[in-house]
This record gives structure tokens, C-alpha cells and sequence, in this order.
């Protein structure tokens, strides 16, 4: 009983139950949609799809909640997804040898050097020269899908590229390598925020700067660090979404992706005002946002109504972790538990 | 001793009704109980101290009045009428005016408008500046202020926030007027102004609750007093009837140790300097519009004590051997060799650290736990990628925790929530784990009880003789001069006058030279 | 120049008890401190007229000027309406979609032939509406600003859908009247009821910002909330009360776009909740709240418009550098305004 | 004023020989929707490509970025520079009445491209070149019930972005164009906002959901393609288990139509530039012109696709 109690105390207890009921609703709708088969030696079913497209909005995620636990956010993370997958492309498309793995590895370098440069930017907006973030960080938004077209020349650059193709729809070990991937370097932050001082730092710097400054961190090479590592993040995840469909599309590749990483932040339990992040509440953030995208689908809903159904959803999901309700449930549950125990007596 | 005054007051002779009684109230946090069964009477014309050591309970109590936090149980009877405020606002509408502990105003706005929000004169349903101006000027005049009221509130010492929420608290025509520390960083001059004004109001009927850990404060002010330890209720006494020595024993709990070593505490003299090098020198450093251009030497084991009047600019001064504002003219030299401290990091390079005298907007983390507090210098110092072995921080902490009495003594607790002595408490704990050469404490005893403060001043002492430098600044003059073996005294942000201490020196020579007049030549080097 | 008269830090108090001369000299420049960022952008403003008008012709018109107004009478008072949630320290990014949302219900009503008398005051109350839900969700069940007004956006959007797929068109006279109606004066300066709408909304932003207590409350709200509480001030009223300004600056700008455009249409207004912002932090006020002016709102919109009058005059651009142009207009435009105000200081 | 080559030596050529005009060039104004596809990106290019100085065409191009409100106050910045003629694609249908008028009183006439405008004036606009989004529906419908509704399939729909005049055209024109035919039902439709990504995304919730897809239709070929990649990772063959249908007819899509993985396209030709060209020649030569347009729009199979793929311009 009280093992029960503890966990649904959990900060995390709410995003996971909602994505729990987001699959059972799946479930209802279509029996078998968590059943996971093996085809070709590969695991393929509707949750592996949830985990691989998950990956670039895991990763994007990723880097923006490091932004905001320094109390900053990124808005130019769709632009530099674009930038990166134009580039990459566009460097294949152009080679003599597209299908050759050295290609696709210098392309992938060039991609995520440019987008770890263009992080730095943000960063040297933000840090150095003193600029707001959310404005620092709109000029990329802004220019950077031009940018991203005029690299591609306003077409959709398209590849074939087995080495490329492999990064987003390949398997290794039964899983997709995007999974692998995003889990990978989800495993790399958690261990360099974690291991290091890296994460209390950071947790630092977004709650009271002033006194971080006084305490001796440099919270200039912080911040710049957390949108460099947010750039490259988000370029790694263009790459991504370009090989899933072997193209580079300037203007729709992850367009409000920045919308769908905070609100994965958020729901994650991390605070927009900074402070402390939780990597794994980012985790689970992310998990309900493309559960839910894939439910739309699944269920039917008439995409007239689909963002209706979205914000019911979030609404319910937040309500549900807003501490007025959680007290109330809590001290519901507290009512209920003595009559409980002298019902078995 | 008689027994007497050491037995809890009887019935309240004088006023029937209470202004305000509360009893019975309990109220718990995660993994605390705050307060628990604590009772409170405060009546009309009176002046009632709350005592207590760091972390009794004393906000809490204040708190749970003004309706702040809810109480888990007990009883608020205002006039002799049960009530319970949701908020401050509601407790304000009932004539109770409060000044928190951490000065709580908007910085960002002026002077007058942090005095007068929510009471601003109107016309009709437009505010009149000029007369809201004006009405909040004669509120400063009453304390003795004489500051621009159009002026930004956050472009003054913290000091005179702390007067300026005093002076808010009197705009309201308050049945009840609570001050919970309003005195910490204030000087005596202050000091004594604010206390004509309390004694003006108590004649006129008001019922006040002041918190002080300055027991000559609360004998020179209050009538009656509650004693609150661990919070739980000691008692109610009338002042006159507790002497010091129990009033302390009540509020420790045990023997009166602690208080004897306060005032045996040694006298300092000055250090053997021949023939060493400053740790520190500051050759004409200065910074316009802040800090005149100064020399000061600090050599190794010696405590540099700045004594000022409030806004004398010795904050400033210290910030600027921190390496926490840019110097624009001048040099500073550590042990000798030139350097550059552009930035505190820089500074905690050169083993200095400084404690700022505002914690809660330049010191506490607030959302981070009290280890990580305690060791987030340490840590800055190392770099990110090295982090402080588990073991290692966990003994550092458990060092100070124990050393500085934190409580509660939990390495876990969110700095937020800890009493703001104990607060004060981690930061020194935080620079001192850095294990400075220099350590630069603006106002570090300010909010802390008699017992830490004793221990504090001695943790200064005995760091000193190990060969630590310290640039200790406080309020309270005699401090200073119980505890440095040089005083450099500041007037009109310029460094006056330099002391070296002895025997001879008497906290009233130092006030003369504050105040400008001369001493014996012999000592100063102007 | 309302502000002048009202607030205390604008003139020197004349009768002010003299402060020690040491202090005043530091003063002055204190003083001057929160207005320069909205100096700075009035600064950039004037620079940039002056630099179109050496560049392009016709460019320093009343036309221009006049059309500078006319195109963006919405935006401004939608920008007023953040003005007040961001002093508070919150954020809207329901704007754009409630905007939206109050077009398309405007024009849907028009079509089933209500009178304007009741479909006007309507389409401000839906903004109001949407607002106050959103306020009572972030003040009472304490969820953050992004993400309630994100979620709104998604209600409203979806809300939109419902009413409309496709444009409907506004026949309804007075509309009509409203859009068609010009008062020219002389050389190209033109006036047009939206205009005096929205100048009018600023003036009574200002007045209520600078003359009432509930104004003073926002800003206090902005420089410390709990403070704000423990001062014993209308915290949650004044919460709440903000995101419903919010909503009806953003119902009314919607309306006024319908006016412009003389149609609703369900994907009008993506994006604009961006625009807003940026224009309101342009304008000087800080994103965590408590410094700011209205008036500098309404310069960061020229601002805005005026860099999209500039990529117009070029006439040459192709759309990426379009992008491109804009997003280094705005950073030359944010980094100006930032050394401007490092100078200043 | 104009300041001349002494400030801005790079910016002579624009606006100085717009405001000098005269001559035989024509100066047109034209205001595009913006760059939110690749089909746009080929319309704008067969714009800008055909009228060119070379062709006698003065060309002030501006990018609205999908905004009505730039796009009115670039019609209204092309009114006061005094262009000789107006073309735009406008991003809605309504509410240009106005700006319109403003033209008409200053004698500009104004072309209209790709999209249409509702209003009650015809005489505001000499002429509208573009596809007809219903007849693309239909056609795609018409095709998919004539050749796949021999007997009973199942049908899901890729539809464009939601609200977006060709998603909601072409939604209707197909679902007319099977109206009468029992054996096709559109079993799921859901947005895919015309990009590959939702496409595929889209198109992988519909294999879950689904148990028996016949037939995709994907409002255009970005979706399509999209799909193909969904099809495929489920270990399907596009083409042979599931056919897809779709519009536009751009390269990639062509090229997957001639490797079999796209079964049929109904083309929605983005180069509208030299038919551009023509009318406003004739415009400004005062001539008649047709009210309404209506661009050659092809359909394709795999033959015609293999056929017509080397020389794809798009
Ligand atoms: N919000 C809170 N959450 C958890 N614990 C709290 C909170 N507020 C206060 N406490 C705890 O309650 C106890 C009483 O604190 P309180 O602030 O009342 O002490 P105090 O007597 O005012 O001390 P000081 O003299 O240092 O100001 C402390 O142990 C403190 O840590
Ligand atoms: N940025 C500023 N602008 C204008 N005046 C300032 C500014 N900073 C400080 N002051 C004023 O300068 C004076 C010196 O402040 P400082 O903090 O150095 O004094 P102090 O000697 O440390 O006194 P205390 O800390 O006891 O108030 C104060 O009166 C303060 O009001
Ligand atoms: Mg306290
Ligand atoms: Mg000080």
C-alpha cells in the first residue's frame, strides 16, 4: 500500500500514467498495437515506431532542457535541423560516391560542426554580448531556414544513400539505429550532467546567477555550453529526420519542433523559470508527445478536431501535476486508506 | 535570581482583550515541525520580543499570524475574534502591518512606490504621484531618511531596503505592526531611530512583535517577551524580570557557556607584520561613483576590520578586492605579485573569497540542497569536470554542519527552506570549504543568534592565528573592534582613516572617526 | 506623452530632501536606466528611416509612415495585451490562434447574419474568455505560462477548425465601413479607424500601467511575486486579470485583422504570438518581468514592420534571403539597441 | 530621396531603374505566397526566370511568408511605386476587396496566380492563371475508382495542411469523384501537412490502425513519398500491396512513379512564368484576356512518367 503511495508521489507518476492510458487507448482502438515481431531480424511494431520517432525530438529535447535549466530556450533548433540535414544532403547529393560510407561520414561531420557553430552563436548572443535568449536565439529561427534554402536552393534535396538511409531507418542489433543513437547520447548527457559537476552547475547558474557568479562558476562558459550543446543536438537530429525520409526539406524539416522539445521539457517536470532539470522526466516528456501524435492517427481523429484533442491532452496531463491537485488527490487518498484498512479488519 | 522571573507570567494583568492571542498552533513542513503547541499574546501598548535561536521558529510563527502559511492547528484570535487570513493582504485589512526577516520588496520599483503600493493616493481612480510622493517622503522622515523617493529601490544599500520596508510597514495604520529582524543590518544611529519611533507608536496604543538577536535591543525596547526553542514554547516573561544569562540559558537550552565566551572573547592586537609581505594590496584601487581610490594592506593572520556609517561604501570596497565590480583606477597586488581580478572567479583563483552581504539575491542557491551549497564554491574552483567525490563533500559538510550548528542538520534540505541564520550559516560554510587565504565576510553575523555569533566570531579568531587574512565588515562597531587587529574606517565612499588596534581603542574612538573628528594621532594613518 | 506626468522616476523630484552629493551623482544615470533600452529602440528606429530613406526613394513618406500603422494596428494592440502578461513575468502564446479564433467567429457570425453590435463585443469576449481560463489555470493550479497558453493556442487553433476550414468573407457594413474608411491628410498621411483603435488601446494601457494601483501591482508582480504577496497586494487577482487583457488585446487585434482583411480564416495569426514577443523585448522589456513600457512595445512592432518595409523596398530578394535579410536586421537591430544601452550605462 | 551610387554602389540597379522605368520594360510587381514547399520554390523560380530584364520585364519580387498582412502592404508598396502591372498568389482567398480597389483607382491591373480570390468584383482582377485544385481531386478519384474500384478497397487519405485551400479542394474533388462508386471507401484521412516526415509518421499510425490499406491518396507527392518509406520499413511493397496516389508530379515523385512505388499522378504544374509573361504582354498591350486560365495540367502513369522524367524541369 504505502509502496503504491510512494510512487504515485513520484514526480514522474503522472506523464508516465498519461502515457500509459495513451497506450491502452491505442490498445482498445487496435489490439495488437503493442505487439512487437521480429521481421528480417529486426523488432518492428507500434512501439518501436514510438522509440524511433521519438529519437530527434529526444535529442532536440535533450539540449533544450539543459537551455532552460540555465533559465534560457532555444528557438532555433528547427532552423538548424533544417540547416544541418540541407547541408548534409546537399554535400552527398553532390559527391561522386553518394552510396560510399566515407562520404556519409564526412557529410555527417560537416553537419554536426556546422550545427555545434551555429550553437555557438546562439551561445555567444546569450552569454557574451547579453542578448535575451528568446530573442537572441529568434534570429537564427529567422534566418536560419533561409539559410537551409539557400544551401538547397529552395528544392528538396534528395538522396539515396544506403549509409545514410541506415542512421535513420537501419537496424543494429534488432533496433533502430536513430534509437540507439538518441539513446546513446541520452546516456552520454546523463553521465556528463550527472558524473560531472556539469548538471549541478548548470542547475546553478538558472536559479540565482547573481550569487553563481559570486560563488566563482563561469556562468558565461555555462551558458555558452548548454546552446552549443543544444546546436549540436539539434543538428544531430537533422540528420536524423533527413535520413528518415532521405530528404532535405529547408522548410519543414522540424518545423515547431522547438514547440514539441519544451513542451516535452516541461512535461518532464522541468521548470521554464530554470533551476533543476530532470533528463529522464525529458525522457518521458517526449515519449507522451509522439504517443500522442501517433494516437491521433491511430484513433481517427478528424484532423479538424486534432489540435482540439492535443490541447485536452496537455491540459489534463498538467492539471493532473499541478500541486492544488496533487494535494487534493493526496489528501483524498489520506481520507481513503483507514477506511480502507477497517473495511479488511 | 529570583524565582519569580523565571517562572512563566501569570495571567495578563493589564488589557482584557489581547490585541492578538494565538495558541495551540502546530504547524509542520516536509520532514520539520516548525511549530508545535507554541502560544503567543501580544496586547495593546506593548512592545513583545519573540526570542529564539536560528531556526526556532520565530518566521514561522510570524507567518502563520499573517497568514502566510496555514496552520495544521491552533488557534488565531484577533480582538478576541477567531480568524483565520488566507493571505497577507487579508492580515493587512485587519490591522496587522509586517516587516519580514528577508527584506521583501520589488527592487525594481522606486522608493516611494515600494512604500506606498496598495495605499498610493488617489484621485478618483487615478493615482497622484506628487501626494503619493510626498505622503511617502514624511513616512522616510519619520525614520530619519532622507532619500529621493522617485529613486530605484534596488540602487540602495540593503540597509536602507530595510528601512524603506520599515517605513512601509507604518503606512498602514497598523493595530499590530510586526518587525522580524528589521534591525540586522541596521547602525545604531538607525538603530535608535527606529526604536523612538516603536516606543511613539507603543504609547499611542499600538501592540508591536519585534524578533532581534541583539539581546541589548530587546532589553533596551521590549516589555514582555516569548521564548520559543526547537519550536516548542519556553515561556512568556516581562523583560525587566528575566536577566540575560537565563533569557540565553532559556533559549539554548543548556549552560551558559556560550554567553561567558562572548564577552571573554580575547581582544585583539596587532599581528607582527615586520618584514612580511601583504597577502593583499590595494594600491589606489578605486572605482568612480562607487569607491574613492584607497591603499589597504592585508598581511597573512590578520583580521581587517572596515567600520563606516550605513552607505559608507564599504560594501563597494570589498566588492572591489573580490573582484565582484571592476576597479577602474589602481592595482592590487597578492602576495606581492601584480594581479588582475577581473572577475570573483579570478579572485577565488588567488584563494579569495567573499561572502556578500545580501544572501538572498547573492548568496543561497536557493532551490539547491544544502550540500550543494555548501560545496558549489569548491566545486566552481575545480572545474565542472571534476567532481567532488560523494565522500569527500559528504565530510566536508557534515564538517560544517556540525561546526556552524546548521540546522536542520540535513545535507538534503533545500536551502529555501532553511531559517535565514542558518542560511548565513551554509555560505560561510561554502567559502570556508574553499579553504581561502583570504576571506572577505560582508555582515556575516547579520541574523544569527547570540550562540553562532559567538561561534562565528571565534571561527574568525581562530583562522586568523592559522594565517588566514579576513576583511571582516559589520554593523555592529563593537564587533569590529573586539575582533580586527586594524579597523579601516570609511566616510562618504573614501577610506579615511586606518586604526591599529589595541587595548586603547574604544568602539566611541571609532565613532568619532567616522563621524570625523579626531583621535589620538598615534594611531591613525590617514 | 503621458508617461511624463506619471511616472515618479521620470523627473527629478523637485522637492526631494537633498540626498548627499555622492549619491546624486550616481543617480542620474540610474534614472535614465530603464528607459534606455526603449531609447535604444527608438534610436534604431529613427537610424534606420534615415538610412531607407538615403537608400530608396519615397521611402521617408507619410505613405510609408502612415502604412507602418494601418499594417500593423493589430499586432499593436495585441502586443499591448503582452506587454501586460510579460511585465508580470509570464508569457502568451495563445495570442496569435485566440486572434485567429475571434476572426473567424466574427466572420462566421456576419455570415448567419448577426449585427456587428453584438458580433463585435463578442468576438473580444471569446479573447477574454480563452484569457481569464488560462489566467485561473496558472494562478490556481500554479501550471507555467508557456504551457497553458500553449495549450490554449492548441484549443483555440482547434477551435478555428470547427467554426472554418476555409476563409469565409465579411460583408457586413459596418465592417466595411471600418476597413474602407481613410482620413488622408495632405502628402500621404493616412488615418483609418484601426489605428485610432489601437492608439487608443495604448492610452489606456499607459494610463492603467502608470495611474492605478492595479498597474503598479503588475509591475510589482514582475519585479518579485512574492514579494508582491507578502506586501499584501492582489497577486492572484491581478494574475489572473492579466492574461484576460491578454486575451481581449488578442480577441480585439483579431477582429481588427478581420477588419483588415475583411474575412476570418482559420489559419490566420501562426506566428503572430512570436511576433508579439519580439516586439515587446525588442521594445526594452525584460522577458522575467517588471521593466518595460508599453510605448516601447509599440516601437519593437514599427521596428518589426519596418524591417518587412525595407525587404519590400529592396524588391530584389529572393524568398530565402528574404529570411535571411530579416533575421540580420533584427540582430543588427537587438545588438544596436545592447550597445546603446552598455554605452549608456 | 534617392541617394544615388555614393551610399549604396550595390543597390543602384533596383529601384532606381524601377522608379526610371519607361521604355519597353514593364515593370511588374509581384508579391509570392512564400517558400513553403518545393513546388512553390519552382514556381517562384519559373517567375523570376521568365521575367527577366532580357524579356523585357522589370521584376519586383517580394516573399509574404505565408502573412496576408505582408502581402497586402506589398500590394500596397507595389501601388505606390506605380509598377505597371500587380501579380500575386494570394495566401487566402478573401479579403483583398480592398487593396484591390486601391489598385483599380490607380490603374494597375492585377494578375492573379495559383490561387484564387473570393470576391463579388470580378472586374478587380484582369485574370486568374492556376490549376483548379477540385479537378486534380477529382481526376485523382476519377482514376482510382475507375482503374482500383473493381472491387472493394480500402482507401486513406494524406490530406495537406489543415484548412489550406488545396488540402480542403482537393479533399472534395476527390470524395465526389467516388461518390458513386460503393466498392471505394476512404477508411482513415488525417493531415500529413504536406511534408514527407508527417507523411511517413502519418502513414505508420494507418498501418497500425489499419488491418487492410489498398490504396493511399496523398495530397501531394512530398506525403506520398513520405508514405513509401512507412510502406516499406513495414516490410510491404509500395506499388504492389499498397498503390499510392498523388499530385503535383515533381521530380521525385515522377521518379517513383517510373520505379513502380507511385501508381498514378495528377500533375499541378508549378511553372505558371511564361504564361505570366503572355497575358501581362497582353494586358499592358491593352488586349483582351481570358478571365480565368486554366493551367495544362497532365496525368501520369508509370509509362508516361519514364517518358516525360529526362526532361523534368522540377
Ligand atoms: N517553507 C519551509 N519548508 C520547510 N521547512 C521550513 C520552511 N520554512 C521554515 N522551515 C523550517 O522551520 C524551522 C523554523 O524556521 P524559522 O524561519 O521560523 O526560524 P527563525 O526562528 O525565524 O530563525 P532565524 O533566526 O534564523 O530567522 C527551520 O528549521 C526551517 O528550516
Ligand atoms: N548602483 C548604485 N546607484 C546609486 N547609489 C548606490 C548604488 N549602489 C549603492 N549605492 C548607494 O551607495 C551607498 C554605499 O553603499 P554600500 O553598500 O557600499 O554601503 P556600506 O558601507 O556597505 O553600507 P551598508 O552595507 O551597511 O548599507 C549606499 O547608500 C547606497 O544607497
Ligand atoms: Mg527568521
Ligand atoms: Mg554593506
Amino acid at each position: 500500500m504505502s509502496a503504491v503511495m510512494g510512487v504515485s508521489r513520484h514526480r514522474l507518476f503522472w506523464p508516465v500514467m498519461a502515457l500509459l492510458v495513451l497506450l491502452l487507448l491505442n490498445t482498445l482502438r487496435a489490439p495488437t498495437f503493442l505487439a512487437i515481431e521480429v521481421r528480417d531480424g529486426h523488432l518492428f511494431g507500434a512501439p518501436i515506431d514510438i522509440l524511433r520517432n521519438s529519437s530527434p525530438l529526444l535529442l532536440v529535447a535533450l539540449g533544450m532542457t539543459l537551455v532552460i535549466a540555465t533559465r534560457g530556450i532555444d528557438l532555433s533548433v528547427g532552423a538548424v535541423v533544417a540547416i544541418s540535414g540541407a547541408v548534409a544532403l546537399s554535400f552527398i547529393a553532390s559527391s561522386s560516391d553518394p552510396g560510399s560510407v566515407g562520404t556519409v561520414l564526412v557529410a555527417v561531420v560537416i553537419a554536426v560542426v556546422l550545427s555545434f557553430v551555429l550553437g555557438s552563436w546562439n551561445g555567444f548572443l546569450v552569454s557574451v554580448v547579453g542578448i535575451q535568449p528568446i530573442i537572441a536565439t529568434l534570429v537564427l529561427m529567422t534566418a536560419g531556414r533561409g539559410i537551409a534554402m539557400l544551401i538547397t536552393g529552395g528544392q528538396i534535396t534528395t538522396i539515396t544513400s544506403a549509409p545514410f538511409r541506415t542512421l535513420g531507418s537501419g537496424f543494429l542489433l534488432g533496433l533502430p539505429v536513430a534509437v540507439l543513437i538518441a539513446g546513446g547520447i541520452f546516456a552520454l548527457v546523463t553521465v556528463l550532467t550527472r558524473r560531472t559537476a556539469l548538471g549541478m552547475l548548470i542547475e546553478a547558474v538558472g536559479i540565482n546567477p547573481a550569487a553563481s557568479r559570486l560563488a566563482g562558476l563561469r556562468s558565461r562558459g555555462i551558458i555558452f555550453l548548454v546552446y552549443a550543446l543544444s546546436g549540436t543536438f539539434a543538428g544531430i537530429a537533422g540528420l536524423l529526420i533527413s535520413s528518415n525520409v532521405m530528404a532535405a526539406d529547408a522548410n519543414n524539416a522540424g518545423l515547431f519542433i522547438e514547440l514539441d522539445a519544451i513542451l516535452a521539457v516541461v512535461i518532464g517536470g522541468t521548470s521554464l523559470a530554470g533551476g533543476k532539470f530532470s533528463l529522464s522526466g525529458t525522457l518521458v516528456g517526449v515519449l507522451v508527445i509522439t504517443t500522442l501524435t501517433l494516437t491521433v492517427t491511430v484513433l481517427g481523429v478528424p484532423p479538424s478536431v486534432t489540435p482540439l484533442f492535443k490541447a485536452v491532452v496537455v491540459i489534463a496531463v498538467c492539471l493532473l501535476q499541478a500541486p492544488v491537485v496533487q494535494r487534493q488527490l493526496r489528501a483524498r487518498r489520506r481520507a481513503a486508506v483507514p477506511a480502507a484498512v477497517e473495511a479488511t479488519v | 535570581m529570583t524565582t519569580t522571573s523565571d517562572a512563566p507570567l501569570a495571567a495578563p494583568a493589564a488589557d482584557p482583550v489581547p490585541v492578538v492571542q494565538m495558541s495551540g498552533i502546530t504547524i509542520s513542513f516536509p520532514g520539520v515541525k516548525a511549530l508545535e503547541d507554541v502560544a503567543l499574546t501580544l496586547r495593546a501598548g506593548e512592545i513583545h520580543s519573540l526570542m529564539g535561536e536560528n531556526g526556532a521558529g520565530k518566521s514561522t510563527m510570524i507567518k502563520a499570524l499573517t497568514g502566510v502559511y496555514q496552520v495544521d492547528s491552533g488557534s488565531i484570535r484577533v480582538h478576541g475574534q477567531e480568524m483565520t487570513f488566507k493571505g497577507p493582504a487579508q492580515a493587512q485589512a485587519a490591522g496587522i502591518s509586517t516587516v519580514y526577516q528577508e527584506v521583501n520588496l520589488c527592487e525594481n520599483l522606486s522608493v516611494a512606490e515600494n512604500i506606498m503600493l496598495g495605499h498610493e493616493v488617489r484621485r478618483g481612480p487615478v493615482i497622484d504621484w506628487r501626494a503619493t510622493r510626498a505622503r511617502s517622503r514624511e513616512h522616510l522622515a519619520a525614520l530619519n531618511l532622507d532619500i529621493d523617493p522617485a529613486s530605484t529601490l534596488s540602487s540602495h544599500s540593503l540597509a536602507v531596503q530595510q528601512l524603506v520596508a520599515i517605513a512601509r510597514a507604518m503606512t498602514v495604520d497598523a493595530r499590530l505592526l510586526i518587525l522580524d529582524e528589521p534591525t540586522s543590518s541596521l547602525d545604531a544611529e538607525e538603530v535608535a531611530q527606529l526604536f523612538a519611533v516603536m516606543r511613539t507608536l507603543r504609547d499611542r496604543g499600538v501592540a508591536i512583535l519585534f524578533v532581534s538577536h541583539f539581546l541589548e535591543q530587546v532589553y533596551a525596547v521590549s516589555d514582555r517577551m516569548t521564548i520559543l526553542r526547537n519550536g516548542k514554547l519556553v515561556g512568556e516573561y516581562r523583560t525587566a524580570e528575566l536577566p540575560r544569562m537565563q533569557l540565553v540559558s532559556k533559549m539554548i537550552g543548556t549552560s551558559l557557556e556560550v554567553l561567558e565566551e562572548l564577552e571573554e572573547n580575547p581582544r585583539r592586537s596587532a599581528a607582527t607584520r615586520e618584514g612580511a609581505t601583504p597577502y593583499l594590496q590595494a594600491i589606489g584601487l578605486g572605482r568612480r561613483g562607487s569607491v574613492q581610490p584607497f591603499d589597504l594592506d592585508v598581511y597573512p593572520g590578520e583580521v581587517v576590520g572596515l567600520a563606516g556609517l550605513l552607505g559608507s561604501g564599504r560594501t563597494e570596497l570589498a566588492r572591489l578586492l573580490a573582484g565582484a565590480d571592476r576597479p577602474d583606477a589602481g592595482e592590487v597586488k597578492v602576495e606581492g605579485r601584480p594581479v588582475r581580478l577581473r572577475t570573483p572567479r579570478t579572485a577565488l583563483g588567488h584563494d579569495i573569497a567573499f561572502s556578500s552581504e545580501s544572501r538572498k539575491t547573492e548568496g543561497i542557491v536557493g532551490d539547491l540542497t544544502v550540500r550543494e551549497n555548501i560545496v558549489l564554491a569548491m566545486q566552481a574552483e575545480r572545474g565542472w569536470a571534476r567532481r567532488i567525490p560523494r565522500r569527500q563533500a559528504d565530510e566536508v559538510v557534515a564538517k560544517y554542519i556540525d561546526a556552524l550548528g546548521i540546522r536542520p542538520p540535513q545535507p538534503e534540505a533545500l536551502v529555501r527552506n532553511l531559517s535565514g541564520g542558518n542560511q548565513q550559516k551554509v555560505l560561510l560554510a561554502r567559502w570556508l570549504a574553499t579553504a581561502p587565504k583570504l576571506l572577505i565576510l560582508d555582515e556575516p553575523t547579520r541574523g544569527i543568534d547570540v550562540g553562532a555569533k559567538a561561534e562565528i566570531q571565534r571561527l574568525v579568531a581562530g583562522l586568523a592565528e592559522e594565517g588566514m587574512s579576513v576583511v571582516f565588515i559589520s554593523a555592529e562597531l563593537e564587533e569590529v573592534v573586539r575582533l580586527s587587529h586594524r579597523i579601516a574606517v570609511m566616510r562618504d565612499r573614501e577610506k579615511v582613516a586606518e586604526i591599529d588596534n589595541s587595548e586603547h581603542v574604544t568602539v566611541p574612538d571609532v565613532v568619532s572617526l567616522i563621524a570625523g573628528s579626531d583621535v589620538h594621532p598615534s594611531d591613525v594613518h590617514a | 506623452m503621458l508617461t511624463d506626468r506619471t511616472d515618479p522616476a521620470l523627473k527629478p523630484a523637485s522637492g526631494a530632501v537633498v540626498a548627499a552629493p555622492a549619491r546624486d551623482r550616481r543617480r542620474l544615470p540610474k534614472l535614465d536606466q530603464r528607459f534606455t533600452p526603449m531609447l535604444g529602440t527608438f534610436v534604431v528606429l529613427i537610424a534606420m528611416f534615415v538610412i531607407g530613406g538615403l537608400r530608396y526613394e519615397n521611402f521617408l513618406s507619410g505613405a510609408v509612415i502612415s502604412n507602418l500603422f494601418i499594417n500593423n494596428s493589430f499586432l499593436i494592440v495585441i502586443a499591448v495585451g503582452m506587454t501586460f502578461v510579460i511585465l508580470t513575468g509570464g508569457i502568451d502564446l495563445s495570442v496569435g490562434a485566440v486572434a485567429a479564433l475571434s476572426g473567424v467567429m466574427a466572420a462566421a457570425l456576419f455570415q448567419a447574419g448577426w449585427p456587428a453590435g453584438i458580433v463585435i463585443p463578442l468576438s473580444i469576449l471569446v479573447g477574454s474568455l480563452l484569457g481569464l481560463v488560462v489566467g485561473l489555470m496558472i494562478h490556481y493550479f500554479e501550471i507555467q505560462p508557456f504551457i497553458a497558453t500553449l495549450a490554449a493556442m492548441f484549443l483555440a487553433r482547434g477551435l478555428c477548425y470547427v467554426i472554418s476550414l476555409s476563409s469565409i468573407p465579411i460583408a457586413d457594413p459596418t465592417v466595411v465601413a471600418l476597413s474602407g474608411t481613410r482620413w488622408v491628410f495632405g502628402d500621404g498621411w493616412t488615418l483609418t479607424p484601426s489605428v485610432l483603435i489601437a492608439l487608443a488601446v495604448v492610452a489606456v494601457a499607459v494610463y492603467v500601467l502608470h495611474l492605478t494601483r492595479f498597474g503598479r501591482t503588475v509591475y510589482a508582480i514582475g519585479g518579485g511575486e512574492h514579494s508582491a504577496q507578502l506586501m499584501g497586494l492582489p497577486v492572484a487577482r491581478t494574475k489572473v486579470l492579466v492574461y484576460v487583457i491578454s486575451g481581449s488585446c488578442a480577441g480585439l487585434g483579431g477582429f481588427l485583422f478581420s477588419v483588415y482583411s475583411r474575412s476570418g480564416y482559420s489559419l490566420t495569426g501562426v506566428g503572430m504570438e512570436l511576433d508579439a514577443i519580439a516586439a515587446v523585448v525588442i521594445g526594452g522589456t525584460l522577458l522575467t518581468g517588471g521593466f518595460g513600457f508599453v510605448l516601447g512595445s509599440v516601437l519593437g512592432v514599427l521596428e518589426l514592420g519596418l524591417i518587412q518595409t525595407i525587404i519590400t523596398f529592396e524588391g530584389t530578394l529572393s524568398s530565402w534571403w528574404t529570411r535571411i535579410v530579416i533575421g540580420v536586421l533584427l540582430l543588427a537591430f537587438v545588438v544596436l539597441q545592447r550597445v546603446l544601452v552598455l554605452r549608456r550605462r | 530621396a534617392c541617394g544615388g551610387g555614393s551610399t549604396e554602389p550595390a543597390a543602384g540597379g533596383g529601384s532606381a531603374a524601377a522608379g526610371g522605368g519607361g521604355g519597353d520594360t514593364i515593370t511588374v510587381g509581384f508579391s509570392q505566397v512564400g517558400a513553403e514547399s518545393g513546388w512553390r520554390a519552382a514556381n517562384t523560380k519559373s517567375i523570376q526566370d521568365t521575367l527577366t530584364e532580357e524579356n523585357g520585364f522589370q521584376l519586383s519580387f517580394s516573399d509574404a511568408q505565408q502573412k496576408q498582412e505582408n502581402q497586402i502592404q506589398a500590394l500596397r508598396s507595389y501601388i505606390a511605386q506605380g509598377v505597371d502591372v500587380i501579380a500575386f498568389s494570394p495566401v487566402v482567398e478573401t479579403g483583398w476587396d480592398a487593396v484591390l480597389e486601391e489598385a483599380k483607382a490607380a490603374e494597375i491591373p492585377v494578375v492573379l496566380t495559383d490561387r484564387a480570390v473570393d470576391t463579388a468584383d470580378e472586374s478587380l482582377y484582369v485574370s486568374f492563371i492556376g490549376s483548379d485544385f477540385v479537378l486534380e481531386g477529382e481526376r485523382a478519384g476519377t482514376w482510382v475508382s475507375e482503374t482500383l474500384g473493381t472491387e472493394p478497397i480500402n482507401v486513406v487519405e494524406l490530406q495537406g495542411t489543415t484548412g489550406s485551400a488545396p488540402a480542403n479542394d482537393r479533399k472534395s474533388g476527390f470524395e465526389s469523384a467516388i461518390a458513386d462508386n460503393p466498392n471505394v471507401t476512404v477508411v482513415a484521412s488525417q493531415t500529413g501537412n504536406f511534408t514527407r516526415s508527417e507523411g511517413r509518421t502519418v502513414m505508420e499510425g494507418f498501418l497500425q490502425s489499419q488491418d487492410d490499406i489498398d490504396v493511399v491518396y496523398a495530397h501531394n507527392d512530398d506525403m506520398g513519398l513520405g508514405a513509401i518509406e512507412a510502406i516499406e520499413a513495414a516490410g510491404l511493397v509500395p506499388g504492389e500491396d499498397i498503390k499510392i496516389v498523388t499530385i503535383d508530379a515533381v521530380k521525385d515523385g515522377m521518379q517513383a512513379l517510373a520505379d513502380g512505388k507511385i501508381s498514378y499522378i495528377v500533375e499541378c504544374n508549378p511553372l505558371l512564368g511564361p504564361d505570366l509573361a503572355e497575358i501581362i504582354k497582353s494586358v499592358v498591350a491593352g488586349e483582351e484576356v481570358e478571365k480565368r486560365i486554366v493551367v495544362e495540367d497532365q496525368e501520369f502513369d508509370q509509362e508516361a512518367a519514364i517518358e516525360a522524367l529526362p526532361t523534368r524541369e522540377y
